[in-house]
């Protein structure tokens, strides 16, 4: 099976429960566990927030787009976009606990690190970020775990 | 989010329902901070039993809360966090600042 | 509050759900009942199913988008699009049980009239068919409600 | 979409799960008509009890084998569904077709 939604919406907080919801429906075609879904609702909410705080200080006329693939029965590809402010210093920014908000954490990366098995930052200042993320599942043994 | 506010003497329980992301962060942050800055509270007790989804925008009111009542000298519990939700909090080290209960007998009983 | 999401994807029958569930946990933004989210699923799949069986023959290819907007507390804007092969006979397309297709029921159309309030069908032979639904909410009196 | 057939003598008793749209008419479809057509069977009952959602699709392959059951001189009932599923039935005047009943005891009682 070769899939893939592609939506866009602007950046206004209630649209990431609304994105972490459809991507994870989405990622429901695949053959992967309720703890894979949650983890891949978990890395959606990262980005979109971060686009959302970060990328557009929180002003609702930003647009985010969000872009989920599926390879293969095993591959996933998920891709967040925003116009925003965009990041000077993205080895920074990946650190574990860097936050150019001192009321933040700095785990967004950390846990797009994590939970995926691969991550891409693309950004300039100005011009926004683009962020793919990539998660292959294992093949379940549906016998095995029934 | 639901959120649910209750006073027990000096013990402020917050009983919050539904997914803690960004949306509700604000006003999870201050309906708790207009308490614990008016009343005389020395320790607070987040029940998460009825939280599906937490990020780290969520993770960051339970710390930021968390260094309020360290700095007020008061406590600080987290109670009946789900297995994802615990697994999230684990993961942030949240568990080594704060001790985790599985529910709110536990914590009156100590 | 002015809300919107736009997405696209390809036109295989394992997308109907999503995009149903989709448009359902964007409703839900909205003051409206469980009832009344059902309701906009119903319609959204017969829209969304209508485009790949009919505007695209059940070919896998096609592109379908689906457009909601949310206008005010109270109103949806539902758009469902397709560049499949067009309705030529608009009319006789909206009649309660007729369908092109022996195997089917016709209601699809009989669905979105009764269950929205307004429904527009823009349609060209060999062009695609667009179709606009809007619904308005009651103002629910939560304290009544509970 | 999960199914489960079950021939008891001359009835077919089928439990569908989940949703019934275009995804799984098809699938549906042909399960109970490879049975309809080489079992000797009279009585078909579509159990609709963990049937969350039905659309127009759905609700052809009842209908459609409806039409094939009555062909065959059999008879068709419909089991267990839910306020919302059922109202979808009523609208489409399904039920003055197909009698509906809320649960299997009841059809083998009579
Ligand atoms: N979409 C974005 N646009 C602009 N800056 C971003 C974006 N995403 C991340 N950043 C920058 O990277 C930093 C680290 O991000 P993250 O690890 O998610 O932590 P946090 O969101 O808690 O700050 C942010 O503080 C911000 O400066
Ligand atoms: N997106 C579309 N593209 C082409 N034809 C369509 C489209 N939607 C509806 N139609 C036409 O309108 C007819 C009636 O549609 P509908 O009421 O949904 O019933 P059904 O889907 O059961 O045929 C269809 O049989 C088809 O000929």
């Amino acid at each position: 099976m070769k899939n893939y939604v592609r939506f866009e919406f602007p950046s206004v907080p209630e649209n990431v429960s609304f994105a972490r919801s459809c991507v994870g429906a989405f990622a429901a075609q695949l053959d992967c566990t309720l703890e894979e879904i949650e983890e891949i609702k978990l890395v959606v909410s990262e980005a979109v927030s971060n686009s959302i705080i970060h990328g557009y200080k929180n002003q609702p006329h930003g647009k985010v787009l969000v872009m989920a693939t599926i390879l293969d029965d095993r591959i996933m590809e998920i891709m967040i976009e925003d116009n925003g402010i965009g990041i000077a210093d993205i080895k920074q920014a990946m650190e574990p606990s860097f936050s150019s908000d001192p009321s933040r954490m700095g785990l967004g990366f950390t846990f797009m690190k994590s939970f995926m098995d691969e991550l891409e930052v693309v950004s300039q200042p100005g011009e926004g970020t683009n962020i793919k993320l990539k998660r292959c599942f294992l093949v379940k043994d549906k016998e095995a775990l029934a | 989010m639901e959120l649910e506010l209750k006073q027990i003497r000096n013990t402020l329980l917050v009983r919050v329902k539904g997914e803690m992301d960004m949306l509700v962060a604000e006003k999870l942050r201050k309906e708790i901070d207009r308490r614990l800055e008016t009343k005389q509270i020395t320790n607070l007790v987040i029940n998460l039993d009825k939280v599906t989804f937490i990020d780290s925008s969520g993770l960051g009111v339970i710390i930021g809360r968390y260094k309020k009542i360290s700095s007020l000298n008061g406590k600080m519990f987290i109670v009946g966090a789900s297995p994802s939700v615990r697994k999230i909090l684990m993961f942030s080290g949240i568990n080594k600042l704060i001790s985790m209960y599985n529910n709110e007998q536990d914590i009156i009983s100590i």
